[in-house]
Formats: structure tokens, C-alpha cells, sequence
């Protein structure tokens, strides 16, 4: 702000109009409206390129095709879906995709990952070479050079003729992994039901647990009554329906498997490509997750004479899972993210389906648009609930 | 700057043509990068209907996905890329095709030992093909028709599309019927194990595209595909041409450009369509050379004779 | 109690070292340390940097092994028996130069955690306890409070309480005044002085002397691993035997 | 400590101890055995007949003996390899000469980059000095790998660099386009913004404009890189304490000699092994280019490994490229290691 | 120069504040500060922490930015005019309390950078100036090492010729010694002394009582952003007017 006051002392007035140019507060102001100006310039150019250029070479625009027939099919749909559905349907149906195989490497990866970390911290010596082997191989590897690897792997599986037998539950081939399946019985929801509800009583119990124990002192050990209540009640509820036991087992049939349930091969090779490559930075991040927590910590809890399981129970996996927690999540998004190259085992996720709509309609533009669309969503609202994560468990400082 | 593509090619010195990167039949660098096929040799056409020399032409390899992007937005001038002519491309993607140069049909590559013998037997089939492409439309269109199901294998990458069907992840390939003999001969350990389905599903016109609103580009496109038919019907190939500049057959001299001044209406030279012949050849001279008997892909030239001889190819008359 | 009990217990030894001695790979820290101290007695260790006084305390609730030699608490042996060392650690109280606040609980919670994981207190009285010497340090509005939030004086005597709800009989402090602010390091010693004066046993490593003069009952001085001097803080201070005892009061207090 | 105690301390402490070692180093014996057996003792080092290798029941290394051409150079005309290896070598003899900090002297490395530049696209190219014309189309296999990481990180690095200062300028405007780009792009995957390189960008010129397709993957790639990266740069500008501000402040540097004097210099120090991080990502990111059909040195294996004689030896070929990128990644990573070991000790 | 003028040059004020007050948000950390300093003068700044002495000398050089009043420094005012400031901040050096000395460039760098980049100094000449202040704080060998390589007085040192290479005509200190080992603060306070001997302008924030009362010309005491008192050492030392003066002396000089 230009402040009127009239030199004082005879000393010069830094005030005068011509020395605006050299006011920080208008020098900031002056190359802000610049960079804004640029920025809005560049976006107005390019804005204006696309539109001429469409228009010019006759490009249809907009996302009115969304509702045009797709005419074409899917190899793998969770949700129903034809030819005669939508280009929307069609997306819908590679978004789940995307979602579900990114779901299953997740676990896959989490599990990998955690106990890769684990031993990466042992004191074994040979375990932790193994773990330090691993991990920087799995990591400096291209995570495409992976996911194409084990799709040539899976493709070199033995024909559904000479499929290999699991054990008699299923049968690995290049259609992929066919399992026994139990035969579809109305027991099966009652048996969710159940493993709902023993979850939630097992919550309750650990709820009651911990107030007996403020209120009495007394500590009751909540672990196996828990595990028992959720492996129990689904199994006292199958039992009560006469232990329904037929399974559909899978038979070789025409060019595949009749019966249980198959996971293609691109999915296979696609999720344990993923989840390979992202276990080795789970191992890591959990490596440096258990080593954050300072040595002074434990001391501390033994020093009050903890006893280990509470030393980690209270204090050592409280302080480790806020280190852990975040970079994790981060891997989960870009495991998210590198599940989009499923495109080059054809493995029918989100791309891979926008993908075919962009040939199909040479909407490119559009086609492109929604695919990052999803995306960012989804990065987005990771990072959102991250945020709040944070907020909520965020050590109190001054 | 719509109309300028010509002038815009001449100033460049050489045509950039947009090419499949591996089919064999219609385009594919040989081992030492040198560009070949059918459709490679409607390209160097072009070229020689502009320059007088066939060489002069870049061949650019684009996926399914890249070609029509590539065309649209100027980084190649014609696309010769297995593109089938529809009505949704001609409009939607601002596109102009030329008279289509090669007529086929869905087909599918099976295993022999699998005892398939018509589409009819691929009910509950997985059936590897590549997206975004006619055929996965048809596909969807014959197993409807038939009541039957399928499981689609898409993939883009062509080599690995190709590696589905061949270690076995899929019962059938599907492709243009006319690219299936390029895989069988090149692609399988012994070819004799795979064949080829009987019968077409479907149309597949096969045409150059170009950009929307250049006509006299269009133009020309049209009239090098035509003087390919023409020479033909005229009997006019590479072997014969310079022979028959001195035929006294008023066709074939304005054909050749002994006559008439065609090529300045078309603004490129007048003996165009002398150079395409002598250069390239006529179609049957291309076809030949690409899918003719000794050819690792052979093909019957099915319904790619000309309609004299109850065939598709008729080319306008060049007067 | 009376008066005679209480010096009978105060003459037995509460903690003693026969020869102790430990290794850190090749390097000996401890070489064969004896240490008696009995009930109600403040023993202060000083001694340069490196000569083993951490590890020596931390010997005695074995948050260190020692090799060679035997430590006894309250007449239990320090062996690898789970047993012992549960009891031994409930009797012993340790402060940390750096606190060792667990920093993702309140105050109250840090001093509520032992007593109701170990000593299966009620929550409730477990919170009276803590109140109780929460008050006694002097901090008992910052209860609710997370430890990062308070300066480090306030820190340090939040472990002290957090150890006293232990109820232990025997405090061990190893420097705990030396990562504070001048300002600070009077608080803490003021509570420690306190503490003294209610009768706890406790061993020091510190390097203010002053406390050491007005609470020690005795003044061990160790160097290379070595006890090398050990006596009551008049004569330690005044006439001290050892030529490298006198260097090292020399220095020290000439800041 | 002894030899005894290391074992003692490290495999028997304890029952569980000694099983977990019993057990973890059976495995890794087993694993060793394998690899001997089926890569060594076993495996057909060299032949061009693919029965051989199909009768041995070993590796088949000579799939990459035979292939190695096409793996390494892709399309490139083939009669024109030993422009790539000259390529290659001038390439990798800048690169190493210039990681010597004893050369670190802009006045020798900004010609010889120059020399280096011309001369690879000369080779690369071609048009001149009789050599034949080469369009980037056909370029490929590792040299491409080599020019897109190159180009990635020489382009990233300074984006990279403007983004992070820009998210952390004292003008709102431009920390909030700062932000707006780099988590924009930071939310999508590489590959849709590959596919706006390819399919979208020639729409956002203006018409007649082109940019070569290699150029604009690269441009892509490296975009994509510099987000990253400015978030690590960012890390590292955080950590320079505000004091380095104040002292420059009241040295009355301007704003630009501070950040280029000061405190990036300080920040790239303390970022360094996450910087190093990325780069390598960049690296391995490089091999995404198979999804719109550029023959990097993946692409091309996999094209490769189409051969119908030889497909069965994909595992051996996949190994070689996995080989290829640990290589890069390690001496890359190790180089850094040496880096921070010389900022450690005040080297530089 | 003739004992006239310079004398006359000292009665002109060289800094003044009439009525400076800063807020950070809510909280107000200056209140209506006046102060005139003349060329020659040198004064030293003290009073209990939180109470604005930093903040006061960092506006001087607008490290932070008043908020209301005026600050004049050699007849230019401190405005937001980017002339007025570069110009004011050449005149002023300022030493910190944790010497921000910059860790990757060598003492000679530190010290040549300011005169090469905003004096345009030749290199040559640059390291000229840099040696001569470096025998000036006694540390000439020093010059290629790099700062975390030497002791914290030797950094400080360092710090106070990195100043100097600007040929200031004010230097301000915040604190030079509080970050320093005590055996290291009589090095650097000598230097200071020697400074303020050579007629340097000074305004320096600290504790150090005894080099107040050696080279102040005046003695300033800050609380709660106020300025309570400014007197001649002896005055400030020997007979505090206010209380308030009375109680920090007291606690200070017990140390
Ligand atoms: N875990 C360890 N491994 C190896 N050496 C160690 C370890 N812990 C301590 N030391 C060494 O043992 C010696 C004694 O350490 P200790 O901490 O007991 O000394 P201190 O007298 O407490 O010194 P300070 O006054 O610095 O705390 C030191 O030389 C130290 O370097
Ligand atoms: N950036 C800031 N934001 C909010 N409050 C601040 C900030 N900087 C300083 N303060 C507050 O302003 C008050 C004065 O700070 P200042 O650093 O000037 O005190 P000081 O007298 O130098 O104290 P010390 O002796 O501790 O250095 C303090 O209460 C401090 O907490
Ligand atoms: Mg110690
Ligand atoms: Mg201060």
C-alpha cells in the first residue's frame, strides 16, 4: 500500500510515484499478473490449436459417443456387459478391472512386502541377504520388463490338455488359474453374514477387554477368543445348514474348464508383476518403518518393565506405523497406477479399454481425458484420506 | 492450408506413408530395415506418380492405435495401413479413403489338432485379436448372429498378440483373412499345423486414407489406385510398359501419358501413371509379387480380380 | 517404621556389582566392577566421556548384558532368567539423558501405561497415581498434554514421574540433565534433590558436581572401564587420592 | 570380533536362530545349484541351431549370441549397426568422462558435450558425409533406451529444478501452478501421458507445426520425471535452514544468486540419494515406450523373441535385458553412493 | 580525518527508530521502539528471552518487516523500495547466533562471494580483501577448509569476516556466543572487542555482561517487545532505574 506520509528529517520520500517500479509489494504483484497472463496466453493458444485443429480435420468432439453401442466384447467383466452396451459401460467395466486386480496386488504385495521387510531387519544372516537379494532386484527391475515376463511365463503354461493339477482343487494352464469352487449354496451368504457379525464381536470383545482392564486392572487376552469368534460362527452356521459340502471341481471341457473358477493368465501375470515390483519398496519402506523408532523407546518400555508384546503393541508399532502408513499408501497409488500396462499383455483394464474406445470412436482427446480423469480421482482421493490419516495420528509438537 | 499437401510433399522431396510395423503380405522391414508389402508398394506408387521415383517415400510404423492420430494430425501424408473403409471413419475421424485396394473379410487362424472346421465349431473359444480394430466388431457381430460365446483376448502389441495364439493362450487368431497366411508362414514353428477357417464373415474393404479437405491430394490418391486397375485391364505391366508407350490405343496412350495431359490435372507430371507401372507395376504385378504362389504368403486373389473377370477392382475410366 | 529398621535395611545392600566386566567386541568397556549400594543411598558417578558410566547403570537393569562377573538386586541375581529381570526392572526406575518420552502419548498416558500394563492397576487408579507425582514434579496442569509440547525441563521430569509410578525402590539417572537448556537443568536437579531427600535410592551419572555435593553420598569416579575412585563427596571433592581424579576435577570445574 | 563370535551372534544365537539358518541356507544352496546347473553347467553357450539348445536342458545363452544384434539395435537398418556401437561408445565415453569430478569444468565439458551431441546425431541420423539417411522411426534398441533416458533426465532436471523453486516462490500465482502441474501429472500413469504425447499433442500445435514423434516421447517422459523430482528437489530446499536465507539476505544477494549460489546447491547436496532415485526410475521408466510401439531395447526383445525357432528361450532373453538395466541402475547407484561419500568429505 | 568531523559525524544518527511496532498475527512483539544509534556508537541489546531483541536488530536490516513507525538507516528509509533496502543492507553487516556460514563453499568462498557478486569485485582482489579480515579475526589458515570442518568460535569468527568483506558501517550481532562452547566465546568476544575498538558501528544482542561493560556506549534492556531502559554501562550496571532492569540483572549475574 502507498503510504502519503511526507519526508521527514529532509530525508528523501521512497514513495514517489517512479519508485512503484522499485516496490517489492508492486514487483510482486507486477510479475504475478505477468505469470498468470503467461499462463492463461499458453492455455488460450493451445485451447484454441486443439479446437482449429479438430475442426479442421473434421474430428468429431465431445463425449456424446459414451452412449453409443460399443460393439465389442470383453474377456473379463465383473459387472454384466455385452457388444450391444454402452462405450460408458465399456469403461465402467475396465475401471473394475483395474481396481480389482490392483486390489489383489495390493495384497499380494503387502504380504510379500511386509515379510520381505521383516527379514531385512533380521538378525539372521543368510535370511536378510535372501531379503536384500531380493529386493534389489525386484526393484531395479522395469516393472513392464515383469509384467511381460511372467505373461510369456503364464503363456508358456502347459494347453488345458496337460494342464497341471493342483493338488486336485484346480488346474494351472495357459487359460490360466482354475480352482475348485464351492458349489453356489444359500448357507454361503449366511456364512458372510456370520463372518461379519464374529468381526464385529471380536471388536466388541477387544472393546470390553480393554475397559475390564481400566476398570480392574485386570488384563484378559482378547487374541485366540477373537480368532475363534470369526472362524466359529461361519463355521457353526455352515454346519446348521448341513455342512454343504458339494464343490464344483473343474473339468477340462471343449477348448477350456467347465466349472470352479478361472483367473486368466493376463491377470495373473499382470498382478504378480505389479505386486512383485512394488513388494520390493513395501520391504523397504517397512525396513525403515521398524528402524524409525528409536532405540531410547524400547529402552524406555523395559525400563518400566513392559513386557515385549506390549512394548510393540504400545509403542513400538504406534510410532512405526505412523512412518509406514504414508509412503505405503503412496505404493499402493502407483501400483494403481502401473496396473495400466496391462495393456501389453491385454489384460482388459481401464487403458487398455479406453484404449479400444479410442480406436474405435478416434476420440483421442476424450478417450484420454477420462482415462487421466479416473486416474487423478483416484490419486486424489488417496491422498485426501492420507491427509486425514496424518492429521489424525500426527505426534503432537509445539 | 488445407489444399497443399501435394505442394507441401514436393517441397519435402518425399511422401511420408503411414505402414503396419509387421505384416507380412502388406508391410514389414526385412532384417536389414528395408520396408516391403503390398501396401508398402501403394506408397512407393505414390511416390512415383509425384517424383517419377518410387524410392522417394518414408514409411512411418504405427500401431492400430497411433494411425489415425498420425494422419489426422500431418505427421504422415497417407495412411496404408490395413485401414477397412466405414462410414464412421469417413466422418468422425475426418478421414477420405481411397478406392479400396484390397478386399477381404474376418478370418481365423486355428490349430489343426484342435478339429475345428468352421466358425460354428469355435463356440466357448478364446480368441486372441487386437483392439480397436473392425475386426473386434465383427467378431462380437458373428458370435451374436450365432448365439455363441467367446472369450476376447486383446492385446495391442502385434508381436504379442501374435505370441498369444502361438504358445497357445488362444484358440483362434482373428485378423483380416488377408493377413492370417503372413502369420501362419512366418510367425508358427511349422505352419502345416495351423489353417486357415473357410469362408468370410464380413467386409473388409482395405483402402488408403487421407486427410479430409484436401481434394486434390484425395484426388490424386484415387487416380494412382485407379491407374493400377486400369493398367491392368489394359494389359499394361511392368514388363510391357515401354512397349506399349507405343501402343496406338488411345487408353493406354493417356494412360501412359503419350497423350492428354492428365498429370498436369492431377499437378504432378503427365507420365504419372508410366511411372507408377514401370516402377511398381500394376496391380496384378503388386499383388503378385506380395501374395502370388511363390510367395511365403500366398493368397488367392478371391474376389481381388478385376470385375471383367467377375472381380471388385474397376477403375474409372481416365479420359 | 523405626528407626533401628530402617538403618538395619539401610546397611543391606540394595545393588552390588562383583567384578563385572563387559565387551563390546574386542573393546572392554567395564573391567571388573564392584559396586555396592545400599538402601536409601545416592551414589553420583562421574567420569570422562567414553569411560563406561552408561553402561555401567544400564548393566543394572540389564538394558545392557554384561559378560563377566555378577550384578544382584534386592538379592536377586541379573541372569538371562526372564523371571529375575521382570522383577528386578519393576524395582528399578531409569531417566534418560534424552528422555525417552514416548511422544505419540499424553503425559498422563505415559505415566499411566506401566502401572496398568504391569502392575494391573485400575485406569483410575492408575491416573490418581500419576496426578500424584505429576504434582511432586511439579507439572500437574501439562497431564493432558503431548510430550513434544512441553520444554525439555518439563520432559525430563515427566520421565522422572513417569518412572516414580513405577513405585520403584531404586533410581538410576544417566545424565539427566546434560541435553537440557541452563535454564532448564535447575528444575530438574531441584525435583532430583527432592527425591533425594525422601529417602530413594538412587545412582547418578552426572556431571554437576554441585549436585553431587549436596546429595551424594557417595562420589564414584570411573575411567577407561574402570572404578577408579569412589568415596564420599567431602573427601572426593577435597582431597581426592587418585592423580586422575584430580584431573578431571581440574577440568571440570574450572568452567 | 572373531570369526566365532560373528557366526555365533549372526546364525546360532538360538534355537530358532540356528533352524532359520539351516533352513533360509538350504534354500539358498538349492537356489545357487540351480543357477549352476541350468546356467553354467548345462547351458549351450554358442550356436546358431536352435535344436541344440532345444536337446540341452540348461540356458540357452546362444539365443542371445544370435539375437544380440536385433535385441541391441532394433530396427535400425541393418547394414548400419556399426554407427550404433561408434554411437554407444562416444556416448558412454562422455558420460564416464564426465562423472570424474577432476573434469568437472564447464569449459571442457560444455565442448565436449557439444562434439559429443553433433557427433552421435551425425552418426544417428545420417544424410551427411555419405551416410545414409535414418529417421528417427527407425531408430531403436539400446542407443534409443540410452538417447531417451538422456534426454529425460538432461531435459527433467532443470524443469524439475524451476518447479520445485516455483512451488516454493513467495508468489501465490506461481506456487499454485506450480502445484496444479506437478500433482496433476504426478495423478495419472506414465502411460496416458505417453498416449497425450502421441495421439494428442500434434493437436495442441498450431497447424503445419510437427515435432518429431521421439522428441515428443522423450518430452513426455521427461515431464513426467521433472514432477517427481520437484517434489524430491522440494525436500531438499525445505531442509536448507532459513538461516542460509538470512546470511545471504544480509550479504544482499538477489533472489537468483541466493537460490543458484546458496541454497540449491545446498538442497541438490542434501536430496542427492533421492535425486539419484528417480533418475534411476527414469531409467527403467524409458522401457514404458513398448506400450506405443518405440524399439527400445525391450520392445525389441520382445519382437525378437517372436521368432518361432528360438521363442522358447525367452526366459534367457528377458534375463539379458533384466541384465541390461541392473547393470545401468547399479553403476548408476553406485556412482551416487561415491557422490555422497565426496560431499560427505567435503570433496565437493 | 580531523577530531571535528568526526565528531561531528558521530553526533549524526547513523540508525534510528522512531516508534516501531511489529506483530506476528495476534501477538505483539514490538511496541513502539525508539532508538537512535550514532556512527561510532556501540550498543549493546539485552533482556529476557521472547522479549524482541532479535527481532528488533533483524528489522534493522529487514530480515523481518515492521509493521508500523520508521526506521531510517544512513538518511535512507526502510520502505518496501528494493533500492532503499539493497542500499541499506550493503551498510549493515550482521553476524548470527548459529553463524550461518554457507557449509558448502570453503571460508575463502564465504568470504568472497558477497564482494564478487554485489560489490563486482575481481577475484583477485576478493581474496585480497577476504585474507586481510581473516588475519583480522586470526584464522588466515583456515581459508580452504570448509566451515563444518572448524570449531564453532572458529565459524563464528569466520562468520564476523564474512561480514566485514562488505565493508559495513554497522555491524549487528544477535547472540554471536550463545551457541558456543564456553571456551571458545572469549575467541570471538576478543574479536569483537578489537572490532569495536577500531570505531565499527555496533548493536549487539547478548548475555555477555562483562564485554557490555567493557566496550558499551550504551546498554539497552528489552521486555515484552518494550524498550524499559537504555543507559551508559555504568548507569545500567552500577544504579537500574526500573525494576524490572533490576530483577534480570539479578538473575544473570548469579550464574
Ligand atoms: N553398542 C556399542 N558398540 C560398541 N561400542 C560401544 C557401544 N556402546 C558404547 N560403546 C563404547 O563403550 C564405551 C563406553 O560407553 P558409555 O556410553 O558407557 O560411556 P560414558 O562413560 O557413558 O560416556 P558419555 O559421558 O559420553 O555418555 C565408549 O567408548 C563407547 O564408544
Ligand atoms: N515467525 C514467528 N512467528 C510467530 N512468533 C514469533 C516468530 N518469531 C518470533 N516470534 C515470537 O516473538 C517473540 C520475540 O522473539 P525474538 O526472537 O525477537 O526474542 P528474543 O528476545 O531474541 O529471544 P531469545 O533471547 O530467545 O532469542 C517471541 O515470543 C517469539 O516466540
Ligand atoms: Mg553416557
Ligand atoms: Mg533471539
Amino acid at each position: 500500500m502507498i503510504d502519503a506520509t511526507p519526508a521527514r528529517d529532509g530525508l528523501p520520500s521512497a514513495r514517489r510515484p517512479k519508485d512503484l517500479l522499485y516496490s517489492e509489494g508492486f514487483r510482486a504483484a507486477a510479475y504475478q499478473i505477468a505469470l498468470a497472463a503467461a499462463v492463461v496466453f499458453i492455455g488460450l493458444f493451445l485451447y484454441q490449436n486443439v479446437v482449429e485443429n479438430l475442426q479442421r480435420q473434421n474430428i468429431a468432439t465431445g463425449f456424446g459417443f459414451l452412449k453409443e453401442v460399443s460393439q465389442f466384447e470383453i474377456g473379463e467383466t465383473l459387472i454384466n456387459y455385452s457388444a450391444r452396451d454402452t462405450y460408458a459401460r465399456a469403461l465402467l467395466v475396465g475401471l473394475l478391472n483395474t481396481l480389482s486386480v490392483s486390489a489383489a496386488g495390493i495384497v499380494l504385495a503387502t504380504i510379500i512386502g511386509f515379510s520381505v521387510g521383516i527379514a531385512r531387519v533380521s538378525n539372521n544372516w543368510p535370511l536378510q541377504r535372501i531379503a536384500t537379494g531380493y529386493v534389489e532386484i525386484v526393484r531395479n527391475v522395469p516393472v513392464i520388463l515383469q509384467v511381460i515376463f511372467w505373461a510369456a511365463v503364464t503363456r508358456n503354461l502347459p494347453a488345458p490338455r496337460q494342464a497341471l493339477d493342483l493338488w486336485g482343487l484346480g488346474f494351472l494352464s495357459n487359460r490360466g488359474m482354475t480352482f475348485a469352487t464351492p458349489v453356489a449354496d444359500p448357507a454361503h451368504g449366511w456364512m458372510l453374514l456370520a463372518l461379519v457379525a464374529g468381526i464385529v464381536l471380536a471388536a466388541v470383545g477387544d472393546r470390553w477387554a480393554r475397559r475390564h482392564r481400566e476398570a480392574t486392572g485386570k488384563h484378559v487376552d482378547m487374541l485366540w477368543p477373537s480368532v475363534a469368534v470369526i472362524i466359529g460362527l461361519p463355521l457353526i452356521v455352515w454346519l446348521a445348514f448341513g455342512a454343504p459340502h458339494l464343490i464344483s471341481f473343474p473339468e477340462r471341457k471343449g477348448f477350456s474348464f467347465v466349472g470352479g473358477y478361472t483367473i486368466s493368465p493376463e491377470f495373473v501375470a499382470l498382478m504378480t508383476g505389479i505386486s512383485l515390483y512394488a513388494s520390493g519398496f513395501i520391504a523397504e519402506i517397512v525396513r525403515a518403518g521398524i528402524e524409525a523408532t528409536p532405540k531410547g523407546q524400547v529402552e524406555a518400555a523395559r525400563s518400566i518393565a513392559l513386557r515385549p508384546r506390549f512394548i510393540m503393541r504400545y509403542v513400538v508399532l504406534p510410532q512405526a506405523l505412523r512412518v509406514i502408513v504414508p509412503p505405503l499408501t503412496s505404493q499402493y497409488v502407483s501400483l494403481i497406477k502401473n496396473s495400466s500396462i496391462a495393456v501389453v499383455v491385454g489384460y482388459p483394464d481401464l487403458v487398455n479399454i479406453g484404449n479400444t474406445v479410442m480406436n474405435q470412436t478416434g476420440q483421442a482427446v476424450e478417450a484420454i481425458a477420462v482415462m487421466m480423469t479416473v486416474y487423478l480421482i483416484i490419486s486424489v482421493v488417496t491422498s485426501l484420506l492420507m491427509n486425514t490419516y496424518n492429521r489424525l495420528v500426527a505426534i503432537k509438537e509445539r | 492450408n488445407s489444399g497443399d499437401t501435394l505442394a507441401a510433399v514436393k517441397a519435402r522431396g518425399e511422401v511420408l506413408c503411414g505402414v503396419h510395423p509387421a505384416r507380412h503380405g502388406f508391410a514389414a522391414p526385412d532384417s536389414q530395415g528395408k520396408w516391403s508389402g503390398f501396401e508398402v508398394d501403394f506408397c512407393h506408387a505414390v511416390a512415383a506418380a509425384i517424383f517419377g521415383d518410387a524410392n522417394k517415400v518414408r514409411f512411418v510404423a504405427l500401431s492400430s492405435q497411433q494411425r489415425f492420430p498420425a494422419i489426422q494430425s500431418g505427421e504422415i501424408d497417407v495412411l496404408a495401413r490395413n485401414v477397412t473403409a466405414t462410414l464412421g471413419r469417413d466422418t468422425a475421424l475426418g478421414l477420405n479413403f481411397s478406392p479400396p485396394i484390397f478386399y477381404t473379410g474376418t478370418g481365423f487362424l486355428v490349430r489343426k489338432d484342435d478339429g475345428i472346421t468352421n466358425v460354428e465349431d469355435l463356440d466357448g473359444a478364446a480368441i486372441c485379436m487386437a483392439p480397436g480394430s473392425t475386426t473386434e466388431r465383427n467378431v462380437a457381430q458373428i458370435f451374436a448372429a450365432r448365439g455363441m460365446k467367446y472369450t476376447p483376448v486383446v492385446i495391442e502389441n502385434n508381436k504379442q498378440l501374435v505370441d498369444a495364439y502361438v504358445t497357445g493362450r488362444c484358440d483362434a487368431l482373428t485378423k483380416d483373412k488377408a493377413a492370417l497366411p503372413g502369420v501362419r508362414a512366418v510367425d508358427t514353428e511349422n505352419p502345416d499345423d495351423h489353417v486357415l477357417l473357410p469362408g468370410i464373415y464380413s467386409k473388409e474393404p482395405l483402402a488408403m486414407a487421407v486427410r479430409q479437405g484436401d481434394d486434390q491430394w484425395y484426388d490424386l490418391m484415387k487416380w494412382v489406385v485407379y491407374a493400377t486397375f486400369n493398367a491392368e485391364e489394359m494389359g499394361v505391366g511392368q514388363a510391357n510398359v515401354d512397349e506399349m508407350k507405343s501402343s496406338t490405343d488411345p487408353d493406354v496412350q493417356t494412360l501412359l501419358g503419350v497423350i492428354g495431359d492428365n498429370g498436369t490435372k492431377l499437378g504432378v507430371s503427365n507420365t504419372w501413371a508410366y511411372d507408377i507401372v514401370k516402377q511398381v507395376g500394376n496391380y496384378k504385378d503388386i499383388y503378385m509379387r506380395h501374395f502370388g504362389p511363390d510367395s511365403p504368403v500366398a493368397l488367392d486373389r478371391e474376389q481381388n480380380v478385376l470385375w471383367t473377370e467377375g472381380g471388385l477392382l474397376y477403375g474409372l475410366p481416365m479420359q | 517404621m523405626s528407626q533401628s529398621t530402617s538403618m538395619q535395611a539401610a546397611d543391606a545392600p540394595i545393588i552390588s556389582l562383583h567384578n563385572v566386566s563387559k565387551w563390546y567386541g574386542q573393546f572392554q568397556v567395564l573391567c571388573a566392577v564392584d559396586l555396592v549400594v545400599r538402601k536409601g543411598e545416592r551414589v553420583v558417578v562421574c567420569g570422562p566421556s567414553g569411560s563406561g558410566k552408561s553402561t555401567l547403570i544400564r548393566c543394572i537393569n540389564r538394558l545392557e548384558v554384561h559378560q563377566e562377573g555378577r550384578i544382584f538386586v534386592k538379592g536377586l541375581e541379573m541372569t538371562d532368567n526372564v523371571k529375575n529381570i521382570d522383577a528386578i526392572r519393576r524395582n528399578i526406575g531409569m531417566v534418560f539423558q534424552n528422555f525417552n518420552l514416548f511422544p505419540h502419548l499424553t503425559v498422563l498416558e505415559n505415566l499411566t501405561l506401566g502401572p496398568m500394563l504391569t502392575r494391573q492397576m485400575k485406569k483410575a487408579d492408575a491416573e490418581d497415581l500419576a496426578m500424584h507425582f505429576l504434582r511432586k514434579v511439579r507439572i500437574p496442569e501439562q497431564a493432558r498434554k503431548y510430550p513434544l509440547q512441553l520444554s525439555g525441563g518439563q520432559q525430563q521430569r515427566v520421565a522422572i514421574a513417569r518412572s516414580l509410578c513405577m513405585e520403584p525402590e531404586i533410581m538410576l539417572f544417566d545424565e539427566p540433565t546434560s541435553a537440557l537448556d541452563p535454564e532448564m537443568i535447575k528444575e530438574v536437579l531441584d525435583t532430583m534433590i527432592e527425591l533425594a531427600q525422601s529417602g530413594m535410592t538412587m545412582i547418578v551419572v552426572t556431571h554437576e558436581m554441585g549436585f553431587a555435593r549436596t546429595v551424594a553420598d557417595n562420589v564414584v569416579f570411573m575411567a577407561d572401564g574402570r572404578m577408579v575412585e569412589s568415596a564420599p563427596p567431602e573427601e572426593f571433592f577435597g582431597n581426592p587420592r587418585e592423580e586422575r581424579t584430580r584431573t578431571f576435577l581440574d577440568q571440570i570445574l574450572k568452567h | 570380533m572373531s570369526a566365532g563370535d560373528w557366526l555365533k551372534r549372526n546364525l546360532f544365537s538360538s534355537v530358532w536362530q540356528t533352524l532359520l539358518t539351516v533352513i533360509t541356507a538350504a534354500v539358498l544352496l538349492r537356489f545357487f545349484w540351480f543357477v549352476l546347473d541350468w546356467g553354467v553347467i548345462n547351458a549351450v553357450w554358442f550356436t546358431s541351431d536352435p535344436e541344440v539348445c532345444r536337446a540341452a536342458t540348461g540356458a540357452c545363452w546362444a539365443v542371445i549370441a544370435e539375437k544380440h544384434r536385433p535385441m541391441l539395435f532394433g530396427l535400425y537398418p541393418y547394414d548400419e549397426h556399426w554407427r550404433l556401437v561408434l554411437m554407444m561408445a562416444i556416448y558412454l565415453g562422455t558420460v564416464v568422462f564426465s562423472l570424474m569430478p577432476r573434469n568437472w569444468n564447464l569449459r571442457l565439458l560444455v565442448p565436449l558435450w557439444c562434439v559429443a551431441a553433433v557427433s552421435i546425431g551425425v552418426l544417428m541420423f545420417g544424410g551427411v558425409l555419405g551416410l545414409r539417411y535414418v529417421p528417427t522411426s527407425e531408430w531403436g534398441g539400446l542407443p534409443l533406451t540410452m538417447l531417451l533416458f538422456t534426454g529425460t533426465v538432461l531435459f527433467g532436471m532443470p524443469v524439475a529444478v524451476l518447479l520445485a523453486l516455483g512451488r516454493r516462490a513467495p508468489l501465490p500465482v506461481a506456487r499454485g501452478v506450480s502445484v496444479v502441474f506437478i500433482e496433476a501429472l504426478r495423478g495419472v500413469p506414465l502411460i496416458t501421458i505417453l498416449f497425450v504425447a502421441v495421439n494428442v499433442f500434434p493437436l495442441f500445435l498450431p497447424a503445419g507445426v510437427q515435432v518429431d514423434k521421439l522428441l515428443r516421447i522423450t518430452i513426455g517422459i521427461a515431464i513426467f520425471f521433472a514432477c517427481y523430482q520437484a517434489e524430491v528437489i522440494r525436500g531438499g530446499l525445505q531442509a536448507v535452514p532459513r538461516g542460509q536465507y538470512e546470511a545471504a539476505a544480509s550479504l544482499s544477494l538477489t533472489y537468483w544468486q541466493t537460490t543458484t549460489r546458496i541454497i540449491l546447491p545446498q538442497a541438490l547436496r542434501i536430496c542427492l540419494p533421492a535425486i539419484t532415485n528417480h533418475i534411476i526410475a527414469a531409467m527403467k521408466n524409458t522401457s514404458f515406450v513398448i506400450i506405443i510401439g518405440l524399439f527400445d531395447i525391450l520392445t525389441a526383445t520382445t519382437a525378437v523373441m517372436q521368432d518361432p525357432l528360438w521363442r522358447k528361450f525367452y526366459v534367457e532373453a528377458y534375463l539379458f535385458v533384466a541384465a541390461v538395466y541392473l547393470f545401468f541402475g547399479y553403476a548408476l547407484s553406485l556412482y551416487a553412493r561415491k557422490v555422497e561419500k565426496w560431499i560427505a568429505s567435503g570433496r565437493i
